[in-house]
């Protein structure tokens, strides 16, 4: 799987994710530096959580206009795989790729913790290793994560079954209200509807090894390397 | 140029006994400035004096005193002095960590003030070329009770943790005390660990006359214009009027700036280089050139300024944020400059290397000053402030004046109320606020004994803590300075760590007080001394006096920030009950010793007598033994006692684990005191059935008092069968005091 | 010339910041106080001196960057 | 009666927000911007419909909650 990391000025997990795709999957990805004008040949392109530009302005406003992401939008138009975490998911509504938008958490708090998601949908490209075990446990940590979208959005991505992550308790009950940031119907992470663009809140490269506290993270990473490998 | 050039080209502004007085010298002071320049100083000139002789920058009061601490250890590379202190880690590695304290600004605006900390402890670290990996807090606030704690409370934890998660550095601990000698002065600690390889560490003292003088970061603004001289001066009523220009951090401009200034550091450009801190570039430029024993000449003209107009007076004194001083070596400000271009932050050569042993600043074609370096820095004042150390009052309570009958709930009722209090409920309020887990590597997150953060790509690891005592360092500052170390030493043992190295931030009152001044230089000697036995020596730290208002002074908060190293990170211990009947052993032996204890103050508010006494060889025989026998696999599950005794201890370790623990405890002693009684160099730990004897006699072997005092099991806590606790109540409460404070 | 620059969320969409201003403000014992929504204003420093063209300009700029118009309105007066 | 607060960081404290756009309004092509400052504008919906006793309302929730005072100015306009 040729995968690539863009760098925003202010990215702080574009490393984090990086080791867990080598470690995980065996090949480092590339670095790409947000003012490149074109993508090399990828796979996956992948929006790394952080501060982009400090999250000033709004979270991923001004990330969302860099010179890079031209070429990412062309990736995604292709169908090719595009995985936004956390800052990276922001990004993604700011460029108009996932619908909605992200708010500040209900509460205004900062949240890092490790949370209990269910995903939804182990059909894409990102979750299928998710099909034995869809409940998880992976690591939270941002400001903005509160999920907002319109009406129709929100019921078009539920009838779609494009909430591909949900917060849910321990014992597996969706947090459709409770979720630690508000985010609407416990929103975690969603998919476009053409399944190759993936925007989650979660971090799944902070819990993808025992030694870290956990794997629920790992999956994603498997999913991605077989769904290439059996291509 | 002559010093008549520089007296005669500033704006003709009278140097007053007022305005020498504003400035904080006293007559005396202002003698010795007119003797080392030989004439009267200009306004510039006053300012730069005023904020390089500040008890912050000079450290006239605490100087003579923090010589005796012990600085060296075969694995110290750099010890204080340095923007940071320097351990090797081994492999061509090493840690360079510091901690710094920003209590008045946080004080007057809680959230910049906490933040601008963080942003100013982590330049004092990836300056000398090592890559921030982990950042810590320790925080003292007044009575929960007060009226400006939670504001206080919320702005700091915010501004913590608004800075450091922009940065993506994870704060992974500290610790959080609360009293009303706080209230109008609290104390944000900040410290910072980075990782570098020998090889690549980075110094200040400049050289080579002639080398560019280099400024790089932000731009210079009107900001916290004296805030050095602030941090110096004791607040008054009138302060919270005065509200200087506060500094606001802008941690996207620092996130730049670690990645600009690593990068040139993957070069050879650098010849030296330091953050520009309090004092901002006053201090910084005195202090590379006079380390480096040539002078400094800067053109203020190519400083980049953020306002128009902007004085000489103000662009030396500005504390800025997010700024650096370098000198390069020649020829490679090109290089240099294309680096911090592509992080788009400004760059400017503003002056060079000279040997004239001065400090010589130029302005719109003038000199605006001419200094003589040595008179700013070795010749500071130094004072030897008249001191008396207090000494404990009498014995305190006996065990009988403490009778937990006249607690509401008895000893059942007493746990309850200490676990659910603010002194010892838990913190995760606060670090649900830090991001604690980005850069992958914390594999020991806030709520252990100390945070464990990997060594990126190797199997070590280094744990890391922060302690202090006050109340034990109020009642003796002695034992209470010893304690302070000592406690720091057994947290990382107590998660496998081998203890290499302290940093400090000595916070106290007016040292122009004897008591208090008495209470500073008994700490240090406690602490001097428990470094000198536990071979724990001091590498970096920072004293901050003047805590007081209205002559209240704070408690004495001699905060110690410790690190240690694990040399297998797999092979650690945890402070959660891990399995169904393993046997709980205690060791260190039981203790007594209830006065100043949490369970005497907040349950009796009886704040007589003697902190416990420090044991130094027992603080290192018993971790030597805890720390080895993790290292070698045959303890995983670990919790030293510390405030509130060993029936706290046993209560976290169970909450943790979500597991209780059946206990038998000796009645020849009064319960409450072998409960609640807080004897220091004391671990718990449980280990499976079979390997309890071998660890017992492995430990009396060498002299450890070590036996087993009941085993784990279900889901509440028993002791004597007579008194039980449920743990999910006991949970409840730890877990709630904080949000519902907070809340309310 | 100065654009000065109302961005303020749609009717209907959630408003935490607003939300948790009314709570304080309630706990704080301010009682009549319906609702609370919290937007961004923003100052530019225009060059640009005449009137219509700096408008258009800072159209361009709440569309292209500064107003996510998904949530956002805008609203600018130019000051002189 | 609505109360609408302009809250604006002080003259010479530092703006990070208001210089991040300002960049990025660069990079995107916009070159005629020289300055740029980010603040709050809050609205609230208040049920005192005395001009002076909503004023002063106001005025205090500003003071003790909305702005911060160290840094900030505050402006309140009252529209009916
Ligand atoms: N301000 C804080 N930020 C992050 N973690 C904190 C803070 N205060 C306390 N903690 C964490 O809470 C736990 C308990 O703290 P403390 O009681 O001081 O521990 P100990 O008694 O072992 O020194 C520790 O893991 C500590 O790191
Ligand atoms: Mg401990």
């Amino acid at each position: 799987m040729k995968a690539g990391v863009i760098v925003f000025p202010g990215s702080n997990s574009d490393r984090d994710v990086a080791v867990a795709i080598e470690r995980v999957c065996g090949r480092r990805p590339q670095m790409i530096w947000h003012g490149d004008h074109d993508l090399p040949d990828l796979d996956l392109v992948i929006l790394p959580g952080g501060f982009a530009y400090g999250d000033y302005l709004r979270a991923g406003a001004m990330a969302a206009r860099s010179p890079i992401v031209d070429a990412v939008k062309k990736h995604a138009a292709r169908g090719g795989l595009t995985l936004g975490i956390c800052n990276g998911f922001q990004m993604l509504t700011e460029m108009g790729l996932l619908p909605g938008a992200l708010l500040r958490n209900r509460d205004l708090h900062f949240i890092c913790r490790d949370v209990d998601l269910r995903v939804e949908n182990t059909n894409s490209a990102f979750t299928r290793d998710f099909a034995a075990n869809p409940q998880v446990r992976i690591n939270m940590s941002h400001h903005d994560g509160n999920y907002v979208a319109s009406d129709s959005d929100i019921a078009a991505l539920e009838a779609e079954n494009r909430v591909v992550f949900r917060y849910v308790d321990r014992d597996g009950t969706p947090q459709y209200d409770t979720a630690p940031n508000g985010s609407t119907r416990g929103i975690a992470g969603i998919l476009n509807r053409g399944g190759n663009v993936l925007g989650l809140m979660p971090h799944p490269e902070r819990l993808f090894e025992n030694a870290l506290g956990g794997s629920g993270g790992r999956p994603m990473f498997t999913s991605l390397m077989n769904h290439f490998a059996h291509a | 140029m002559s010093a008549d050039t520089a007296a005669q080209s500033t704006h003709e502004i009278e140097i007053t006994p007022e305005l020498i007085a504003e400035h904080g010298l006293t007559p005396d002071e202002y003698d010795r400035v007119v003797a080392a320049l030989g004439r009267a100083p200009n306004i510039t000139e006053l300012g730069i004096y005023s904020v390089m002789w500040s008890e912050h920058c000079s450290y006239k009061s605490s100087r003579v005193h923090l010589k005796k601490l012990p600085t060296k250890a075969p694995w110290v590379i750099q010890g204080p002095g340095e923007n940071a202190g320097v351990v090797g880690i081994g492999d061509g590695q090493a840690a360079i960590f510091k901690m710094e304290s920003h209590n008045h600004p946080s004080y007057i605006e809680p959230y910049q003030g906490a933040a601008t900390g963080v942003g100013g402890i982590l330049r004092d670290v990836f300056t000398m070329g090592a890559r921030p990996i982990a950042n810590m807090n320790a925080l003292r606030f007044g009575a929960p009770e007060h009226p400006k704690s939670r504001h206080l409370i919320a702005g700091v934890v915010a501004g913590i943790g608004g800075y450091g998660n922009c940065v993506g550095v994870p704060t992974v601990g500290g610790e959080t005390n609360f009293d009303a000698r706080y209230n109008g002065n609290i104390l944000v600690n900040a410290m910072t660990v980075g990782l570098a390889d020998t090889d690549k560490i980075f110094y200040s003292a400049a050289a080579g006359i002639g080398n560019p003088v280099v400024y790089v970061g932000s731009k210079t603004g009107r900001d916290g214009i004296h805030g050095a001289t602030m941090a110096s001066a004791e607040f008054s009523k009138d302060t919270e009027e005065k509200r200087p220009t506060v500094q606001v951090g802008d941690p996207f401009t620092e996130k730049l700036l670690i990645e600009a200034c690593l990068e040139l550091m993957a070069s050879d450009a650098i010849v030296a280089i330091q953050d520009m801190g309090a004092a901002g570039l006053t201090s910084s430029s005195v202090e590379m050139a006079s380390k480096g024993g040539v002078g400094i000449e800067l053109d203020l003209d190519n400083v980049p300024a953020r306002e128009t107009a902007m004085t000489a007076y103000e662009m030396m004194l500005s504390e800025s944020q997010e700024r650096m001083l370098m000198v390069l070596k020649p020829g490679r400000e090109g290089f240099a400059k294309a680096i911090f271009d592509k992080w788009e932050l400004d760059f400017a050569v503003i002056g060079k290397i000279t040997q004239t042993g001065n400090l010589t600043l130029t302005h719109q074609g003038a000199i605006v000053a001419d200094i003589p370096l040595g008179s700013l820095t070795d010749d500071a004042p130094a004072y030897h402030r008249p001191y008396i150390i207090p000494k404990p009052s009498g014995n305190g309570p006996a065990a009988d004046d403490l009778d937990p009958g006249k607690v509401s709930g008895g000893l059942k009722g007493a746990l309850t109320a200490l676990i659910g209090s603010p002194h010892l409920a838990s913190r995760r309020w606060i670090w649900d606020q830090y991001d604690h887990t980005v850069m992958g590597d914390s594999i020991g997150r806030p709520g252990g004994d100390a945070a464990v953060v990997r060594v990126h790509g190797t199997k070590k690891a280094i744990a890391i803590t922060t302690d202090v005592t006050p109340r034990y360092c109020e009642a003796d500052p002695v034992e209470g300075g010893k304690q302070a170390v000592a406690e720091a030493y057994r947290n990382l043992c107590a998660v496998g760590a081998k203890p290499l190295a302290i940093t400090d931030c000595l916070n106290f009152g007016n040292p122009e007080r004897s008591d208090v001044m008495g209470q500073f230089v008994g700490c240090v000697e406690g602490m001097a001394e428990a470094c000198s036995a536990l071979m724990f020596p001091v590498v970096s730290g920072n004293v901050s006096l003047y805590n007081e208002t209205n002559g209240v002074a704070i408690l004495p908060t001699p905060a110690v920030g410790a690190i240690g190293l694990i040399a297998e990170s797999a092979h650690r211990a945890t402070i959660g009950f891990q399995a169904e009947d393993e046997v709980i052993i205690l060791i260190g032996g039981f203790s007594a010793h209830l006065p100043q204890s949490l369970y005497a103050r907040h349950l009796f508010e009886n704040e007589d007598g003697p902190p416990p006494p420090v044991d130094l060889d027992a603080e290192l025989r018993n971790g030597t033994f805890v720390r080895e026998e993790i290292a070698s696999g045959h303890l995983t599950n670990v919790h030293d006692i510390s405030d509130g005794g060993l029936i706290v201890a046993i209560a976290e370790m169970a909450m943790a684990g979500g597991l209780g623990a059946v206990l038998t405890l000796p009645d020849d002693t009064p319960l409450h005191a072998i409960l609640f009684g807080e004897g220091q160099a004391r671990y718990l730990c449980a280990v499976p059935r079979a390997k309890a004897d071998g660890l017992i006699e492995a430990a009396q072997a060498k002299g450890i008092e070590a036996m087993p005092i009941g085993h784990t099991a279900g889901s509440t806590i028993s002791v004597n069968a007579d008194t039980r606790w449920d743990l999910s109540e006991l949970k409840r409460l730890h877990e709630s005091w904080f949000p519902d404070y907070m809340a309310g | 010339m100065k654009a000065h620059i109302h961005i303020t969320l749609k009717q209907g969409v959630l408003d935490p910041q607003g939300k948790a201003i009314g709570r304080a403000l309630d706990h704080l014992g301010f009682s009549g106080v319906n609702e609370v929504r919290q937007g961004k204003f923003i100052e530019l420093e225009l060059t640009e001196s005449d009137r219509e063209t700096a408008m258009s300009q800072a159209d361009e700029m709440c569309r292209k960057l500064l107003a996510n118009t998904v949530i956002e309105n805008y609203r600018i007066d130019l000051v002189d």
